[in-house]
């Protein structure tokens, strides 16, 4: 039913929320309503890391905004904690919506005393040992190949985890992506891989990156299925994963989903202005309008159990005081001393960075604290 | 050699000046020479209706059009291969890695290719080209966008390496590096982009590369320096000539062939070296220049040849200033050198 | 007619020498001749390298036997001297086609002061400018990027010239191979890739190499089309490359070309031993009943137009004598010297080399020679 | 510390000891450690029934299985990435790069994940995993099988680096590095795989990562090399000592990190450092060797510290032999630093 290299992308729900396929019984109205909670959620995040950016208590920012579709429906596929990510840097939407805290986030995005990974990377590439969540590598497409490997490991161990890795459009023209996926198909090894296609990276639009006509189809080259499904569609996006994973769960070997969808936002701080640069209000508004947050309502509407609007302000609101407790509590941790700079390069300290340390020391005032 | 390189007596004679950014003037070296020669290209990811990350090629794709200013695949290896394929072909490309730390995706075409097509062809095919990329820390950008891998290709003979830290240099050293016949990394300090402004000539002009420039005189001491880390060694210059000690000042610009006559020359006087560079100290590009000063000037040192450099753990986030020396830590290495 | 993704090598010769397609009026018995002289010559090249590595004169060697067809064919298809190539480390049979002399290649794997390339590199990696038959370099694919890039410079420059790059099935592995691939195809440049599938890569056989079916399918990943043809039928290959290099020349983009070919010698001299170690005597008889040779003369039988055998050995005793002449003449030419290392580092010799060889010249005697 | 250090008394104990060479004690490390942890898998282009172009791992699938050592396809990105993964799993990965010409396409796995991962991610994911990859030259294979590029390695933080000269360190290190729990770099110099013979315990013993050897105690000059130049650095020290020169034998063994002590105290003594590796000169890790040896002993140094390394140029084919140094070489810069 759930078909490999098709021309259109999968859909179960029309652009404006009406069933398309028959709607699988799992998607109940409660379903729906915490599908919609998690995006909104996301979505919520974003704005006020935003704000967090602008007044410069950060210092980069990508928002996943229009991409909520793809990142929630992925979180509910996996076995969390169970499942290996090798994610990339925007995927906190997914990290979120996999149960990674909002404080594990911000900590990281804030680099305090309460990043699990030590404030060493810039903001936004966080990493959750206890929820198998791969701290992320600014590289793109470095983290192909690893997952390959995390896959072959698993099939090695004769585990039942699957690895997941996500990449954007762009990545999958780095020579790592083809190592990886080539890597995994020779290899059989568990992977599904991700592709979260937002049609841009950064100022370069898919046309520009690659002549194929989709990303899906490159699977071919690895002798693995690619599937298509509308990234905006949470109801496609989970049953496609759902039956992919499954398939991958049960030693059919690697697979590749492309979720096209579209990213509302900047592709950074960086390019706050980009449809003064690169591409076109009409663009972004036509996407707007494809939006996998408002389809879910529609949906719901349609359903006959909509969502009251004041419950959706009621949300809005804790999702911002939520926010607002995981900043407070975070910086309240306190930054890092500059003594953790030296840890974690290698298991043990080996002498040179000893003497290094004990330079640094000579110069600069010891610091309280550090994460216990 | 000993006189301070001053931009208006070393370059382009008596010409108009205006004052640029250090960013500024790379965009108007690749514009003058987009203008000069049809067979120069500037491409690389973001470089087109973008401008590239930092806008340092904005306006070229307006200004020249789509054929010769033009966004690429995600992807370092294409972009140094392509050049190295049209170099090959007669061209003169000019790419853009968006940041240093990526060079690795391209670093076999670098090493393989670029470096050795010349060599290995006996001289029948030859890749002039430029790669240029912004590099080095001091902007928030945690190890993916902080770190200054020179000394790698400092050691891949083949390659030529250069790395600015004024407006006058990156603009005469670019269009070197374009006119040249050889591949050349040209690193771009970021953190000096809009930090770093000077006079900048209006007109045509090139430096060499592999000369140094002294940017103060002095006979107590030499620092010695390259990119990023300049401003810093000429504050701590100015910081120790307060306190009566004259520190000379060198900046290298070339590290790959790097100017020892100017450096062992100086330090020849001064009978002192201290070497600044951000990149991990361990097998850092200055440990050449260590071995280089005490191997040819044994006798006339009177301590140790001192180095401040960056320490040997991936560039953190959080200690992002704390990690970079900074002026005192090099004013610090200098009386260190002094009382010895 | 010439169609892109067959499941099917395409064929116009059967591997007992009956034509199953029309045969193109081009392939007179006069055009087989030579090219069968063309063949033969490659492969008794190859016989008399491997002696003369036996007898130690040269210290590497990768015959290109079995695979005649392929390189053969392809030469036929360019326009030498006009269209530029850049090739892998097999391809002598291919630059002996395209008019490259024996001495020069012979000069190259004995570095001798008749080298063109001046002793640089390991055998068997030739290079010749007037050819434009760009200097082989070890690193597998790495061709490939700078490839597109001179195709992107032909476009750019509005020749009418083509780009020909050539790699094995191995190297369609790496990193380099996608990204090469995928620049040609985005930027839309004039190469024609040819993958010179011989279904190993040292010992490792093409099944765990890739799960991919065939290597063709891999031009899908690139918006390109991929041709699939048998490459011991010599007139398939010309066929095809015929046709293909006429759309890339036309400006239709890049495209490739598989050819499904063999190679019945060893990896290298390195492994001499390959059948016992990866290999079944069975599999290698098998291909060599499919020899591109052998298959032109049953062709030449099947026209009333056979070759007489003796004639075939006063060609092969002319064969012999040519590469005699050309080993000689080439070592007659002597060794170079010592400062030729530090030639052609730079275009400019720099002030450390000149140092450096000012050492050398104080440790070593002046040697005499080096090619003017 | 001074004393030559001898494989019975180093490390194994009284074990039993067999002559092995040089890629022997290699295959043996491999195997024991195989047998010994199923964590650990052994895989690389070739190595399965090939058993490697060298024959590095010959037999091992045949006694282990295909589970645990297995070919991949040709992509040094693949083989680097594929066991960063594996240890990020809770493997034990051996893999093999072909050439260590060939680490170019996969650099960026290796700065980028394998070195970094652990700091990244605040030691909340760690790459254990050893990369085993023959270099340097003297076996007539041009620059595609003769280069040496340890020094991008020792550069880069969160990699440790070593290379072996001998069986007995062969097998110690490469048990050291298995079960340590940080990426390794494994040099193999391969003109002394089967040139180098040596005792080597039958039984298990590591030898620590970070220390470096006396290989001949001396009190007139400090003669530090590693890997493929050590054979030839001891010749020199013989033909010294047949004219009364005494020279002190160091094996570095391991590059990051390397045994400053060790180096220190000999140098401290001698007066005099000459320091012998094959990589191209400019920017060399030796440079760091003479820089802290000037630093830390400028008041005992007696001359100025000497390198004799490789030429600056890719490493050319015919002429192999005239590039590396020799032991003429080697013991004509003794001579400099003992005539100074
Ligand atoms: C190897 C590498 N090259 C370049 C960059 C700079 N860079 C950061 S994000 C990005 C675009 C990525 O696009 P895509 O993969 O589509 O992901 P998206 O941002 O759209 O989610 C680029 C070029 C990088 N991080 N790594
Ligand atoms: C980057 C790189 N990795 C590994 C090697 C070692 N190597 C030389 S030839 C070869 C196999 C190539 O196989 P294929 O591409 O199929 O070409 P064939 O030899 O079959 O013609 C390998 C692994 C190399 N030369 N370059
Ligand atoms: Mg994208
Ligand atoms: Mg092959």
């Amino acid at each position: 039913m759930i078909q490999p290299f098709t021309s259109d992308p999968l859909r179960w729900v029309s652009e404006d929320g009406q069933p398309i396929r028959e709607l699988p019984a799992r998607f109940t109205p409660e379903l729906l309503r915490e599908l919609h909670r998690q995006m909104v959620r996301a979505r919520e995040f974003d704005k006020k890391l935003v704000t967090l950016l602008r007044q410069g208590r950060t210092t980069f920012y990508a928002q996943a905004s229009g991409m909520e579709g793809t990142q929630v429906g992925l979180a509910r596929s996996l076995r969390v904690g169970h499942d290996w990510v090798w994610p990339y840097y925007r995927d906190h939407t997914l990290g979120l919506a996999m149960g990674i805290s909002m404080m594990d986030i911000v900590s990281q995005c804030l680099g305090t005393n309460s990043d699990l990974c030590r404030g060493r990377q810039m903001p936004h590439h966080f990493g959750v040992a206890d929820k198998r969540f791969v701290s992320i590598s600014s590289s793109i497409a470095s983290q192909v190949p690893p997952a390959a490997g995390t896959a072959m490991a698993q099939k090695y161990l004769g585990t039942d985890e699957i690895t997941v890795c996500t990449f954007g459009d762009g990545a999958t023209s780095e020579g790592d992506w083809h190592a990886g996926m080539n890597m995994a198909g020779a290899s059989g090894a568990p992977c599904l891989f991700v592709c979260e296609n937002n049609q841009w990276a950064i100022s370069t639009h898919l046309r520009e990156q690659t002549a194929s006509e989709t990303i899906h189809i490159k699977a071919k080259a690895y002798g693995m299925p690619g599937y298509y499904v509308d990234g905006n569609d949470i109801v496609a996006v989970m049953e496609v994963m759902e039956h992919v994973a499954g398939r991958v769960r049960a030693g059919e070997g690697p697979a590749l989903v492309e979720c096209l969808t579209y990213r509302v936002g900047s592709h950074s701080n960086a390019d706050a202005d980009a449809e003064k640069q690169y591409r076109t209000r009409e663009e972004v508004a036509e996407w707007e309008a494809r939006d996998p947050i408002t389809r879910v309502e529609r949906l719901l509407e349609h359903l006959g159990a909509p969502i009251d609007p004041q419950e959706i302000r009621d949300l809005v609101a804790a999702i911002h005081r939520e926010v607002d407790e995981a900043v407070r509590a975070a910086e309240a941790t306190g930054q890092p001393g500059w003594e953790i700079m030296f840890e974690d390069v290698y298991a043990d300290k080996p002498v040179h960075l000893e003497r290094q340390e004990d330079f640094l020391r000579a110069e600069q005032p010891a610091t309280v604290g550090g994460r216990a | 050699m000993t006189a301070t390189q001053n931009p208006a007596r070393a370059g382009a004679g008596a010409g108009e000046t205006r004052t640029l950014t250090l960013i500024q003037a790379v965009t108007e070296a690749m514009r003058e020479e987009l203008a000069r020669d049809e067979r120069v290209v500037v491409f690389g990811e973001d470089v087109g209706a973008r401008g590239g990350v930092f806008l340092a090629t904005a306006g070229l794709q307006a200004e020249f059009g789509r054929a010769r200013v033009f966004d690429t695949p995600l992807s370092e290896a294409s972009i140094v291969g392509a050049a190295v394929g049209m170099a090959v072909r007669g061209m003169r490309p000019i790419a853009e890695i968006q940041f240093a730390d990526y060079m690795g995706p391209g670093f076999d075409q670098l090493i393989s290719q670029a470096a050795k097509i010349r060599y290995r062809s006996g001289g029948q095919f030859t890749a002039p080209m430029v790669i240029r990329t912004p590099s080095g820390g001091g902007v928030k950008g945690g190890h993916h966008h902080s770190q200054s891998p020179e000394s790698y290709f400092a050691h891949t003979p083949g390659l030529k390496v250069v790395m600015p830290s004024t407006p006058y240099d990156a603009k005469g050293l670019l269009k070197a590096a374009v006119r040249g016949d050889d591949p050349v990394i040209y690193f771009e300090p970021k953190r000096l982009y809009r930090a770093a402004k000077g006079e900048v000539p209006t007109g045509d002009y090139t430096v060499e590369i592999g000369k140094g420039a002294v940017r103060r005189e002095g006979r107590d001491l030499t620092l010695i320096g390259y990119g990023g880390v300049m401003p810093d060694a000429e504050r701590a210059a100015a910081a120790l000539a307060a306190e009566g000690v004259e520190a000379e000042v060198i900046d290298l610009r070339s590290l790959l062939p790097w100017d020892r006559e100017l450096v062992l020359e100086s330090v020849s006087r001064t009978g002192r070296a201290v070497l600044v560079s951000e990149a991990p100290r361990t097998a850092n590009f200055m440990g050449e220049v260590a071995y280089v000063i005490q191997e040819e000037l044994f006798d006339q040192l009177l301590s140790p040849v001192v180095q401040v450099a960056g320490f040997d753990i991936p560039y953190p986030y959080v200690q992002d200033k704390i990690y970079l020396p900074g002026p005192n830590r090099i004013a610090a290495a200098c009386v260190q050198a002094l009382n010895y």
